[in-house]
């Protein structure tokens, strides 16, 4: 197809190509549900697949759309599992207003952090980040009597979903549940990639220098993006708070931020589906290898991280969308 | 939806019974296999292969299939995935394993709402065993073993201690208990600390225990690196331990503790529930098959294994071979046996163990390092659920 | 109290050597290569390795181990380094970050599958396991062994750089690639030996640091973190800035847990914090053109 | 009438080295200035200190009449001060399309929407699509800019600049590295600009300053040797001497 053949339609439509709905795209969410339908054993792996997925959507949001490399993403997760958690030991237990205080509480520690994150790249700005986590962590270890410290926290408790649905020992409500809120954090992130502000954000990624030079404000993108993932990080901690009644200090853990990072990177980096396919590969190969091998797993693990580097310098996502480009033209 | 998941659960359980004579008893084995709490998770199933190698995979009438889960670190939402995924997808029986305190509290909602039973081998908080009715406990609690020592220490002239622990739940209940019935019984505490949970070089802390001249240190440590780098330190900071004693709990001279600390552990008193050179025919009999099988020294974490695979084999012999929660529980209950360590009994009311705890003393034997009992406390129940039941 | 600020300003010292022979080889490697080697630790792993086994298995003294440590860990680290690092310089930091940290995972489960997940106990020779007392203080023999041999190693390292013409070469091969190779540089040789060199001082420092911190299979990510900011905090490539920032370090955390053991866990990460938002390129960092 | 550009003073040394001293000068609305210099005389740090990303140890910027001489550089561009780059700077993975319209939104002050969809903001994608098809980019504007020519890439840059609508245009180097018989074209698309546009453009060709330039600027050694029009630049002895003596002619 040549360039001189555009079509003489409206400009605006050449961009509302990009946000269109693709087949691909259906067919994965239809088969985000099939663990209900073909397997039922695997719920509970399913649905924290889905929650670690949001959380590393919320962190792409950053990395991969504003170019902000966050050692310490964990921190927000964990402050909204504590926040529902604290909540929900307090006596109130309902689910959906649960995920907005974790959600809220994040963002706005999200919000005061943006402040620092957005002045600083680099190497300074991955351990400003892991430093910061690491302090809210050590805070929630001190504070024993808000958060329980290392036992964890203890009298989670939710109520029925709807005031209807039980939390079931089989995970059917909570995976509906869990696919509900991911769906709909997914719908708000596509939206926010196809609207100008996440037009804006690509563009810091780009060159935030020209960004500069066309009279745009990157701090203030960047503070926003970054209350808006913080924002998702809390609603993914609270949604594991939820549906597991436990909270510990892992969820803010180094280990956890740095986990997130290596699916995100894993399964595509900026590609919108890179964090919910790399959590999916990554915790999927995780219980198969350690099912087989309990004490030598990481070293499956390790060997293919290796392999995805090597052959899909893109992330998984980046490679299945070349595949699919081939496939295409070969049948054209 | 309740309704229906119960229903489910109990059809299962049902159907389980029917057919037990043919159907294996399910064991999920979840414990830290990998990360920083790998040793731990690896000894508690050292332990537990031991008893089963010992008494074959059958006991009255059914086969046991252990399922292996590695629970990977203090991630209490993986301890409840792996145990519901162990009770629904496996159609498992009992839940075992347990290293840390936040996994085993979460498992424990499992338990209780699938009603199965749950051998905890090792986490150690008190609170563990109310979190479910089905679940009991083959290791100690930190108080257990920490209050013991308290009152020991008052008693042998042991006038002013200094308190060092680890920042964190465990270490905090530690020295709760330690003080309470250290300073119940006369003692004074002229100092106290806590380190934070990720330290790795303890000369500091050691320096500011030392300069506030106590009788003693008491020290609680997780496992892990930290024993060996605190006797490290104790050398290097020139603490003399016939002058000034270092007390602790069973980590702090463990086996690779005492390995790589040398002659510098010489003198360190420790309360512990167990050790391998504890005296007696079937100890000596489990430590030589142990070493036998993986070529080291049992330890705690290995006979809260293999204690929890004999109440296990017990329970479910005493039950003829029916595996669930109701039935396990009960029959466990009031249970008593000869281990290794000595006779324990798990508490009708508690599920914790009754038991000995041993006070000993880092000793150089034939050219070894030993941790030798030379006093001990009977029959010491968990002073934290005493004080529960006192209070009601 | 103030008496001891001479013990706390010793050990934080001794501690930060150990953090500098550490981290050196990642400074190095990302400032001058550009390179994001996640895998550093788990080079020093095998020194720390090496060490155990020649002591306990073959009874070799524990100096001997020491070069050995070096030795194997810088083998094993250009092996990777040109069968696999090689072709990622030119990669993206993440795929760099992914890939590394893949190395990391191996590294560990092969460690506990060779070694188990215990901690590995090593017996020094008592003459250095030793205290001497100078003037009422205590100071420990073994922390004096580790810096003196920490700053030979500083010092032969920038003589090395700034007066050989091995360093020359490294100086030219990184400020301009092309231009080096104009010159009739082996570029890629240079990288190699500079990697290797890297890796097998931290090799030296995970031998070193059993008797401090004790090693096991975990070690390879424990200390990732202490590196990454002794490495942040010094600026990039810059010897002189890990060794500085290794210092600072050292004695920060060995001084809050004296001083103030309550929240000694706050100061390191609020020092990090601080001096970063403060110089982001860290003490000795050069902008990169 | 107030001068589109004013520069009063400007000093700038990095240690003991002067890369700009004491620049004064003053550009009329709808002027074309051409900046000249031999290299390092420091042209693109002068823009650099109009534009902000230096900070100029003294000295005065007033743009309009009003002083931007404290104002961050993205907020001189929304008080119509652009600027291009030597070297490329462009965003790779964006198509011109995307890019335009992202300094169109900018400067409307529409980037802030997370929720809205891009493609339903008509007028400034027409807007954008406009001033591509003025530079003759229409036709490549769905793809990615890494992938279109050099020379096109170029475009893309003046592209950018002029969505933000700016009254001062600065341009630096406008054709580098274009091939010499493309830049001519280049400059006549400069040329054709609206002649309330103020340009500042640096370029080397002098027969293309000579063919353009309303007006000329020398810079020496990060100062300002002299300013005038063509006909008095061409015959100064100075010039000759410090400028095209050394840098050569074509």
């Amino acid at each position: 197809m040549s360039d001189a053949s555009v079509p003489a339609k409206p400009p605006a439509e050449f961009l509302a190509d990009g946000a269109r709905w693709r087949w691909a795209e259906i067919a994965f969410w239809l088969a985000a549900t099939l663990p209900y339908f073909v397997a039922q054993d695997y719920l509970q792996l399913a649905g924290q697949v889905l929650i670690t997925g949001l959380f590393a959507m919320s962190l792409d949001l950053i990395l991969g759309y504003a170019g902000v490399v966050s050692l310490g993403h964990a921190a927000f997760f964990g402050l909204g599992a504590y926040a529902c958690g604290v909540a929900s030991k307090w006596g109130w237990g309902e689910p959906i207003t649960g995920l907005l205080i974790g959600g809220a509480f994040a963002g706005i520690v999200g919000y005061g952090a943006s402040f620092i994150v957005s002045r600083f790249k680099g190497l300074a700005l991955i351990m400003i980040t892991l430093g910061l986590n690491q302090l809210v962590a050590e805070a929630a270890n001190s504070a024993h009597g808000l958060t329980g410290g290392a036992d964890g926290l203890q009298g989670v408790h939710t109520w029925d979903l709807l005031g209807y649905f039980h939390f079931d020992l089989y995970g059917v409500t909570a995976f509906w549940y869990i696919l509900a809120v991911v769906f709909a954090c997914f719908l708000l992130t596509r939206r926010m990639v196809h609207s100008p502000f996440g037009l804006a954000l690509r563009g810091i990624r780009e060159n935030s220098t020209r960004m500069v030079a066309i009279g745009a404000a990157n701090r203030a993108h960047i503070r926003k993006a970054f209350v808006i993932a913080a924002f998702m990080a809390g609603v993914a901690g609270a949604l594991l708070t939820e549906t597991t009644e436990t909270v510990s200090l892992e969820t803010l853990s180094f280990q956890r931020s740095a986990d997130v990072l290596v699916m995100l990177i894993l399964g595509g980096v900026g590609q919108l589906y890179g964090g919910v396919v790399g959590a999916a590969i990554y915790m999927v190969a995780r219980d198969r290898f350690s099912d087989v091998n309990p004490q030598y797993w990481y070293f499956w693990i390790g060997l293919l991280l290796i392999a995805v580097v090597v052959f899909l310098p893109n992330g998984i996502v980046g490679g299945l969308k070349k595949l699919g480009g081939y496939l295409g033209r070969a049948g054209r | 939806m309740k309704g229906i998941s119960i229903a489910m659960a109990g059809a299962a359980a049902l159907a389980a019974s029917a057919a037990f004579a043919q159907t294996p008893v399910k064991v999920g084995m979840i414990v830290d296999y990998t990360g920083q709490f790998a040793d731990t998770g690896n000894q508690i199933d050292n332990g537990y292969k031991l008893y089963v190698k010992q008494h074959g995979d059958t006991v009255a009438g059914r086969k046991i299939e252990t399922i292996r889960k590695d629970n990977g670190g203090m991630q209490p939402d993986v301890a409840k995935r792996l145990s519901q995924e162990f009770v629904v997808r496996d159609k498992g029986d009992i839940i075992a394993g347990f290293d840390l305190t936040p996994n085993a509290l979460a498992a424990g909602d499992v338990s209780a709402e699938a009603k199965k039973f749950m051998v905890v081998m090792n986490a150690a908080t008190s609170i563990i065993t109310t979190k479910s009715p089905y679940m009991t406990r083959t290791s100690s609690t930190t108080p257990q073993l920490n209050g013991a020592l308290g009152t020991w220490a008052a008693k042998n002239g042991i006038k002013k201690v200094y308190t060092l622990v680890s920042d964190y739940g465990p270490g905090l209940d530690a020295v709760a208990a330690f003080t309470e019935n250290y300073t119940a019984a006369g003692g004074a505490i002229v100092g106290a600390a806590k380190f934070p949970v990720a330290t790795l070089d303890f000369s500091a802390f050691i320096q500011a225990a030392k300069d506030s001249n106590p009788d003693a240190i008491y020290i609680w440590t997780p496992g892990g690196t930290q024993p060996a780098a605190i006797g490290k330190a104790l050398a290097e900071r020139g603490v003399d331990t016939s002058k000034v004693k270092i007390l602790g709990q069973d980590e702090l001279t463990g086996v690779s503790a005492i390995a790589s600390m040398g002659d510098l552990s010489i003198g360190i008193i420790t309360a512990a529930m167990y050790d391998f050179s504890h005296k007696s025919p079937m100890n000596e009999k489990f430590v030589k098959d142990f070493q036998d099988e993986y070529k080291r020294m049992p330890d705690i974490f290995a006979i809260g294994g293999y204690d929890g695979a004999t109440a296990i084999y017990k329970a479910l012999e005493k039950t003829g071979g029916k595996a669930d929660g109701e039935s396990l529980i009960a029959a466990a209950k009031g249970m008593t046996w000869e281990s290794p360590r000595g006779t324990i009994l798990i508490d009708p009311e508690t599920r914790d163990i009754v038991q000995t705890v041993y006070i000993r003393r880092v000793t150089k034997v034939d050219g070894k390092l030993i941790n030798v009992e030379f006093d001990k406390v009977d029959n010491v129940k968990d002073p934290v659920k005493e004080k529960m039941k006192a209070a009601k | 109290m103030i008496g001891n600020i001479i013990g706390v300003l010793y050990d934080g010292f001794a501690y930060g050597m150990l953090l500098f022979l550490l981290s050196v080889g990642m400074s190095v490697t990302l400032g001058m290569m550009n390179f994001v080697n996640l895998a550093h630790c788990a080079f020093a792993m095998i020194g720390g390795f090496v060490t155990v086994t020649l002591i306990n298995n073959f009874g070799w003294p524990f100096l001997a181990t020491l070069p050995a440590a070096f030795a194997a860990a810088a083998a094993v680290s250009v092996v990777f380094e040109r069968i696999l690092f090689r072709r990622f310089y030119r990669a993206t930091d993440l795929d760099q970050c992914l890939l590394t940290i893949g190395v990391v995972f191996v590294s560990i489960a092969a460690a506990a599958y060779f070694f188990g997940t215990t901690q590995q106990p090593v017996r020094l020779p008592d003459w250095i396991r030793g205290v001497v007392a100078i003037g009422g203080h205590n100071f420990g023999v073994y922390r004096f062994f580790l810096i003196v041999v920490a700053l030979a190693i500083t010092g032969a390292l920038i003589f090395g750089v700034e007066h050989t013409s091995f360093g020359a070469r490294v100086r030219a091969a990184v400020d301009n690639q092309r231009m080096a190779r104009g010159l009739g540089i082996n570029v890629d040789r240079v990288f190699a030996l500079t990697f290797a060199l890297g890796s097998g001082l931290a090799g030296l420092g995970g031998a070193l640091a059993i008797e401090v911190v004790g090693l096991d299979p975990q070690f390879a990510f424990t200390y990732l973190v202490y590196v990454l900011i002794v490495v942040s905090l010094g600026g990039m490539g810059s010897v002189g800035g890990a060794f500085a920032a290794a210092v600072l370090l050292g004695v920060s955390d060995t001084a809050g847990k004296y001083y103030m053991p309550q929240v000694s866990a706050f100061l390191i990460y609020v020092i990090v914090v601080a001096l970063l938002m403060w110089r982001p390129l860290g003490l000795f960092g050069k902008r990169h053109a | 009438m107030t001068a589109a550009l004013l520069a009063k003073g400007l000093d700038k040394r990095f240690g003991s080295l002067v890369v700009a001293g004491g620049i004064s000068f003053e550009l009329p609305v709808g002027e074309r200035c051409a900046l000249i210099g031999p290299n390092g005389a420091g042209k693109t740090t002068l823009i650099n200190l109009l534009t902000g990303m230096l900070t100029p140890d003294a000295g005065e910027i007033v743009l309009n009449g009003e002083d931007i001489s404290r104002a961050p550089p993205a907020r001189r561009v929304r008080k119509g001060l652009a600027r291009t780059f030597q070297i490329n700077s462009l965003f790779p993975k964006l198509n011109p399309l995307e890019a335009t319209t992202l300094a169109v939104c900018e400067r409307r002050g529409e980037t802030g929407d997370f929720l809205g969809r891009l493609a339903a903001r008509r007028d400034a994608v027409d807007e954008a699509y406009d001033i591509l098809k003025s530079l003759r980019l229409d036709g490549v504007c769905r793809r990615e800019t890494r992938e279109l020519a050099y020379g096109q890439q170029r475009l893309l840059e003046i592209a950018l600049a002029l969505a933000t609508q700016p009254k001062v245009l600065l341009l630096d180097e406008p054709a580098a590295g274009v091939p010499k018989e493309d830049s001519g074209e280049l400059f006549q698309v400069i040329d054709g600009l609206s002649r309330q546009l103020t340009l500042l453009f640096i370029e080397h060709d002098m027969d293309v300053v000579f063919r353009f330039a309303s007006r000329i600027l020398v810079m020496v050694g990060g100062r300002l040797l002299l300013e005038g029009t063509p006909a008095e630049i061409a015959n100064d002895a100075r010039v000759r001497e410090v400028y095209l003596g050394s840098a050569g002619h074509g």
